[in-house]
C-alpha cells in the first residue's frame, strides 16, 4: 500500500537488482525490512541510466555483469513480494528493458508477482496515458516525476497520469549532493498539492537524518537510495540496513 | 527536407527523456520551428559557414579512379574540406546561432573519439562561449589529441570514468549536467539522434551538404547524380547528403554502416541493414538499437571511431524501412583498402569513418555504367586522425617515432620544469 | 604581379645553376612564359584549386578579437581550409599542370617540415605522377607524420644524411637527383625562391590568394584594406597575399619573419628584417642570406619549422629594399601567444608560421583606428603539425599520451608480426 | 701550364681544403705531386655543394668544422703553389664564397698566390663574361662547364668564353657511379671538339684505371677526384697518395 495523504514521513529504499548480486539482494531487501522501510524501488539495471548518479551508474554497471535483467527482477520481486507482505515494492526501471520484454506482458507479470507500483524515467506522460486503462486494471500504479522545471499545465496533466505517488525530483541536477529544503523547496511543494491529492515522493539528496527531518512534515515519502547503495557497497547489506535501521528510527514523527 | 509528425518518423524518432530535460527541448523545439522556415535565418546560417568554415565545399570529380574501376563518374563531395575537417561543423555552427538567440552563455557536449568535441569547442570559442565537453576516460587515453586541442581552445574536458568510459557513458554524464543546467545551458548533439528536435534540427543544418550536392551536379553533371552515398554513424552526414534528393526517387540514396571485423555481437556496429539492430527507446528516443533481448544496449566496434555508435538516427530508421535509403556496410578490411586506394590514386586524405562510404560506393559505381554518376559524401578528413589511422596501418617507424617523441617531450618537461 | 627583368627583380634573383640544369630551368621558363599571360591556363589552374581544394577561401572578420584588441578590423585570409591544409597546394598544383604539358612524369621535391612534401605527394598522386621527396634524415626524424602521409599517398621519401642532414641537405640533394633526371622530371620547387623562374612562377600561382583578398575586400569591406600581413619563410604566402596590391600604395603590405629566441647568430631566421641577412649567391639565386664573412650560409632558428629557412624570395628582397614591403619579425614567445589568442577568441587553430604573421598582424592592428582594416594571411592550420605545437606547448597529458601510445603501438605490431 | 690540345692524358686530382685537416691538406698535396698529378683543384669548402656528390659534400661539411675557408684556401695555395711549380692549381669553389671575398680582390689574390684557373659550377657563362678582360689580364683562367644536355649555340657561347681548358662533365647527374665511355660518350666529346681548341677536362664517373684507360686516347684530362677523396677519408693521405702513384703510373700514353 502507498502512504495516504498527510500521513507521517515514509522511507523508500533501494535495490539494484543484481548489486552486489542476486543472492544479495535477497538479504538486502529482507535487511531493509526489519529497519522498517515500508517502500522499496527494485531496480532493472540498465546500460544506460541517463537520469541516475555515480552511485547508481556504477551500482547498473556491476549488476549487469552479475546477471541482473528484467526476468531476474521479475524472479526476485516474486519471492520478495510474497516474503515481505508490509512492504510496497515499486518497479523502477528504464523504459527500454521493459519494452523489449513487451509492455503488456511485462505490467501482467508485475501485477501478479505483487509489484504495486513503476517508476521510469524516461517515459513521459504521453506515452503513459495510453496505457493507463490497462494499468488501472491490474493494479499497477505509474509513479510519475515532477521536477523544479515543470510548468504548471504540464503538472496537472501529470499528476492526472500519476497513480500511487507522485514523485517529486527535489531540484535541478542528478548528480550534486547538497540539496536546500527551504521555503522555495516548500513553495514548490505547495505547487505541486494545488494539483493533486496523492502523497508526495521526495527524491534525489536525501542523505542523512537531516534531510529526512527537514522532509518530515512535508513530503509523505523519502527516497533514501544512494546513500543507502553506497552503505550497501562499502559496507555491505548488513550495515547498511542496520545504519538504515537507525535512520528510519530518528525520524520525527510529524504529520504533512 | 523530412519532417516528423510530433518527433515521430513513423515508429522512430520520439521524446524519451527525464522530465527535468524537457522544458530545455520544447524551448529549442519552438526556437527550431519559428526559424527553420525563415529564409532569413537560413541565410544567416549559410553565410556563417561560408565566412568561417569555407562553404560551399567542392564536389570533386575523381577522373583516375573512376577510369581505373570501370564503372560510374565517381564525385566526392568535399566535407574533409571544412573547419575543423569534418561535416560536424555544421551542425555545430547552427546550434551556435540558436544558443545566441535563447542567450545561452554556456554549452556542453559529449564526444566519442573528440571529433564534435572539438567542433564544439571551436564553435564556443569563435561566438564566446563556456564550453564543458564530456568524454569517455578510456576515450581521452586513446584520442588524446582531441583532447589536446579542445583545451587549447580553451573547453573544459570532463574525463567520464562510470561504466565503460566511452561515448556513451559520456553521452549520459553530458545529459546529468544538462538536468543540472539546463537554463542556462545548451546542449549541443552532435548528430542526427537522440531526442526530439534534435534528429531533424541536425538534419535542418546538415541539409546545406545535400543542398550544394544538387546545385554542383546540375552545373559540373548536367544533371542529377543516379547515388549519393555515405557513411552513417548517427546519421547526420548521411541525412545531410541525402536530404536534398528525398523528393528525386530517381536518386538512389545509400548509407554505409560500419561492418567492422565481423557481424559477431559486439565486432561492428550494423544497425540498419543486416536485421541486427532491433527496436528500442534508449538515450531518449526510439530507433534500431544493437541491443540484448533484455535491451541492454550492446557493444559495437569500427575501425572509425565515430561510427562506433549503438543507435542510428530515427530518420534513417524510418527511410530505411521505406527503403527509401539503402543500406550496406563496409568492413575494416574493405576500409583499409578503400582509404589506400584514394589516397594513391586521387591524393585526398579521407576520414575512417568517410571510407566507409568510399568503400561502398566504390563498389556500387564498379558495376554501373560511365555514363552514371555516384556522390559519395567524404564526411572528413584522415589527418586530423593519425594516430587513429597509424593504429589501421601499424608500421615500425611510426612506433620508433612515437618512442623517440615521447622521450623528447619529457625532457622538454623536464627543461620547463613541469606544467 | 611583378615581372623580372631577365630574372632579376633589381639586382636580386638570377639563375645561378650548374650548367646541367639550365635546359629544364629554360623549357620551364619558355613554357610559363607562354602561359602566364593566357587567361585561359589561368582559369584552368584556377578551376583546378576550385574543385580539388575548395578555393576561393573565405576571408574571415575576426570580430571578437577585433574588438577586445581595440583597434583594425582584423581579417583572416583562410589559407588554412585548402587541402592539405596549407597555401602550399596552390603553387603545387600550379606546377602540376605545367607538368602535364611538358609530359613529364615524375616530381621530385625537398621538404623541411613536410608541407611542401606532402602537398607534392597530392599533387602527384592526383596526377598520376611518380613522386620522389627528399627530406633531411633529421626532419624525418622529428616530423615523421609528415612522412606516414607521403608514403601513404605513394611518394617515394628519400632521407638524406649529408651534412646537418635538414633542409638545406634536402634541396641539395633534390637538385643532384634533378641533375640526374632532368629530362623525364620536374623539380617542384616550394617556395618563391631558387633560380629563375621560379620566384617569379611560384609567385604566379600564389597571386590567387591576393586577388581574392582583393574581391572579397571590396564586397565584405567596401574598400581595399589598410595593410596586408603575411608570415615570411620563402616568401611564397606573402608573395601570394601581396601581389595583387603592388599598384595599390594605399594599402600596406607588411612581412613578419621569424625572430626566434633572439637575434643572435642560429637563434632566428630574419634575413629582411633587421640587418641581419647580407646579398649572397646560394640555391640556384642570389638574395639576402644569413651567412658568415667566408660567405657560408648560416644556422636557423625558429619555433615555425615552415620559416626556419636561410634565403628568402629575391622578390621580397627586392620589394623590401625598395620600401613596398614592411619587413617585421615576431619572436617565438610571441608567436606562442598569439597562437593561443587566436585559439581561444575565434576557434581556429593556426600554423605556427601563420601565426609569425598574426603576432605582427595584431601588433599593427593595435595601433590602428577601428575603421580602419587589416588583413592577416593565415597560410595554414595548425592541426597538421599537432607534434610541432606540443613541442611548443609542452604538457605532462601529452607526454604519457605519447608513451602509453608508443607501447601500443609496439604492440600492435608484435600483433601483426612485424611489418 | 694546362696540357695543350691533343696532349696525352693527365690526371686532375683534388683537395678539399680542411678536410681533413688544414696541415693534412699540405702533405696530402705533396703526396699528390710526388705521384705524378699534375693538376689539382683546391676546393673552398662550402656549406652547399649543390653540384657535388656525396663524398665531397660531406667533406665540406667536415673541411668547415676544420677551419676550411677562402682565406685558408689562399693562404694554403699560396704555399703550395710555390711548393710545387711542377703542379698546375686551380681554384675549385661555388659562388657565394667568392662573392663575399669581393670577385675582383679574389681574382687579383688568386692570380698573385700562383692560382691559373677557376672552377665555379654555379657560375654560368652570362655572368662570367663581364668579367674576361679582367681574368685574361690577371692570366686567371675561367674553366666553364658543359654538359650532355647543353645546347649547340651554349656550347659554343661556353667554350668561347672559357679559358685553359673545358670542364666536360661526363654524364647527367652528380652522385651517380658508373659512366659509360662508348659512342655515345665519343659523338659528345666530338660535337664539343667542333666549338674549341682548348684541351678537355673530363669529370664525374672517373674513379678507376679501366676509366682513365678509357678516356686515353679521348681526352687531355682526367678529373679523377671523389675516388681520391674517399681514399684520403679512408686510408690516409699517404695511402691515397700510392694509390695514386699506381693509377698514374697505369695510363696507356696515348695521344688524342
Ligand atoms: C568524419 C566523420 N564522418 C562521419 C561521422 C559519423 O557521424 P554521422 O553519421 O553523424 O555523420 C563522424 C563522427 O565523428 C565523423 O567524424
Ligand atoms: C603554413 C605555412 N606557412 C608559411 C610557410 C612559409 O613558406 P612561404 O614563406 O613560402 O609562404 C610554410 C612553409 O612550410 C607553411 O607550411
Amino acid at each position: 500500500m502507498f502512504p495516504a495523504q498527510y500521513e507521517t514521513l515514509q522511507i523508500m529504499s533501494h535495490a539494484v537488482i543484481g548489486f552486489p548480486s542476486l543472492e544479495e539482494n535477497e538479504k538486502a531487501i529482507a535487511g531493509l525490512a526489519v529497519a522498517g522501510v515500508k517502500l522499496i524501488e527494485l531496480q532493472v539495471p540498465f546500460s544506460d541510466p541517463v537520469a541516475d548518479g555515480h552511485t547508481l551508474v556504477n551500482a547498473c554497471y556491476e549488476a549487469l555483469k552479475q546477471g541482473g535483467s528484467v526476468k531476474a527482477t521479475l524472479d526476485l520481486a516474486e519471492k520478495v513480494c510474497a516474503r515481505h507482505p508490509e512492504v510496497t515494492f515499486v518497479l523502477m526501471s528504464y523504459l527500454n528493458p521493459l519494452y523489449r520484454y513487451g509492455l503488456q506482458a511485462l505490467f501482467e507479470k508485475a501485477a501478479a508477482v505483487g509489484i504495486q507500483g513503476m517508476i521510469v524515467p524516461d517515459w513521459p506522460v504521453e506515452e503513459i496515458e495510453p496505457w493507463l486503462p490497462k494499468l488501472d486494471e491490474l493494479g499497477l500504479a505509474p509513479i510519475l516525476m515532477v521536477t523544479p522545471n515543470t510548468a504548471a499545465e504540464r503538472v496537472e496533466r501529470i499528476t492526472r497520469a500519476s497513480r500511487g505517488m507522485i514523485y517529486v525530483v527535489s531540484r535541478m541536477g542528478v548528480t550534486g549532493h547538497e540539496t536546500q529544503w527551504g521555503e522555495k523547496f516548500q513553495n514548490y511543494i505547495a505547487e505541486i498539492r494545488k494539483h493533486t491529492d496523492l502523497p508526495l515522493a521526495v527524491g534525489f539528496g536525501v542523505r542523512t537524518s537531516n534531510d529526512l527531518n527537514a522532509l518530515s512534515g512535508k513530503a509523505e515519502v523519502a527516497a533514501f537510495c544512494s546513500q543507502y547503495i553506497e552503505w550497501q557497497r562499502d559496507d555491505g547489506s548488513e550495515i547498511a540496513a542496520n545504519k538504515m535501521q537507525t535512520i528510519v528510527k530518528a525520524i520525527d514523527p510529524v504529520g504533512v | 527536407m523530412i519532417r516528423s509528425e510530433n518527433g515521430y518518423f513513423g515508429e522512430f524518432g520520439g521524446r524519451f527523456v527525464p522530465e527535468i530535460l524537457l522544458p530545455a527541448l520544447t524551448e529549442l523545439e519552438d526556437l527550431f520551428f519559428e526559424l527553420r522556415d525563415d529564409p532569413a535565418f537560413w541565410q544567416e546560417y549559410v553565410t556563417l559557414t561560408q565566412e568561417f568554415s569555407g562553404r560551399p565545399t567542392p564536389l570533386t570529380p575523381l577522373r583516375r579512379l573512376s577510369k581505373q574501376l570501370g564503372g560510374a563518374q565517381i564525385w566526392l563531395k568535399r566535407e574533409d574540406l571544412n573547419h575543423s575537417g569534418a561535416h560536424k561543423v555544421n551542425n555545430v555552427l547552427g546550434q551556435g546561432l540558436l544558443v545566441q538567440r535563447m542567450g545561452k552563455q554556456r554549452v556542453i557536449a559529449e564526444t566519442g573519439a573528440g571529433q564534435h568535441g572539438l567542433a564544439t569547442a571551436i564553435m564556443a570559442a569563435r561566438l564566446g562561449l563556456n564550453a564543458t565537453i564530456y568524454m569517455g576516460a578510456e576515450d581521452i587515453e586513446r584520442q588524446y589529441s582531441n583532447v589536446f586541442w579542445m583545451r587549447q581552445l580553451g573547453s573544459d574536458v570532463v574525463g567520464v570514468s562510470t561504466g565503460a568510459q566511452t561515448l556513451k557513458e559520456a553521452l549520459d554524464e553530458a545529459l546529468r549536467d544538462w538536468a543540472a543546467s539546463v537554463e542556462t545551458t545548451h546542449y549541443v548533439l552532435g548528430t542526427a539522434c537522440g531526442p526530439a528536435p534534435f534528429p531533424e534540427l541536425v538534419s535542418y543544418f546538415q541539409s546545406v551538404i545535400g543542398d550544394e550536392i544538387k546545385d554542383q551536379s546540375i552545373r559540373q553533371m548536367g544533371c542529377l547524380p543516379d547515388e549519393v552515398v555515405a557513411c552513417v554513424g548517427g546519421g547526420s552526414n548521411a541525412m545531410g547528403a541525402f536530404g536534398a534528393f528525398l523528393e528525386n526517387p530517381e536518386v538512389a540514396l545509400v548509407g554505409i554502416e560500419a561492418g567492422g571485423i565481423s557481424l559477431e555481437d559486439g565486432k561492428h556496429s550494423v544497425r540498419l541493414s543486416q536485421g541486427t539492430g532491433e527496436t528500442g527507446i534508449a538515450q531518449g528516443y526510439k530507433t534500431l538499437f544493437l541491443q540484448n533481448d533484455d535491451g541492454q544496449l550492446g557493444d559495437t566496434h569500427s575501425i572509425a571511431a565515430g561510427l562506433d555508435y549503438v543507435g542510428v538516427s530515427p530518420i534513417l530508421a524510418y527511410l530505411s524501412q521505406q527503403g527509401r535509403v539503402i543500406a550496406d556496410s563496409a568492413t575494416d578490411d574493405e576500409v583499409t583498402e578503400a582509404f589506400s586506394l584514394l589516397m594513391k590514386t586521387e591524393g585526398i586524405i579521407p576520414a575512417l569513418e568517410s571510407a566507409h562510404g568510399l568503400a561502398g560506393g566504390f563498389k556500387r559505381a564498379k558495376s554501373m555504367r560511365p555514363e552514371q554518376n555516384v556522390v559519395i559524401n567524404l564526411s572528413g578528413r584522415g589527418d586530423k586522425d593519425i594516430f587513429n589511422i597509424a593504429r589501421a596501418f601499424p608500421q615500425r617507424e611510426w612506433t620508433e617515432f612515437l618512442q623517440r617523441e615521447a622521450a623528447r617531450s619529457t625532457e622538454l618537461l623536464a627543461q620547463k620544469g613541469g606544467h
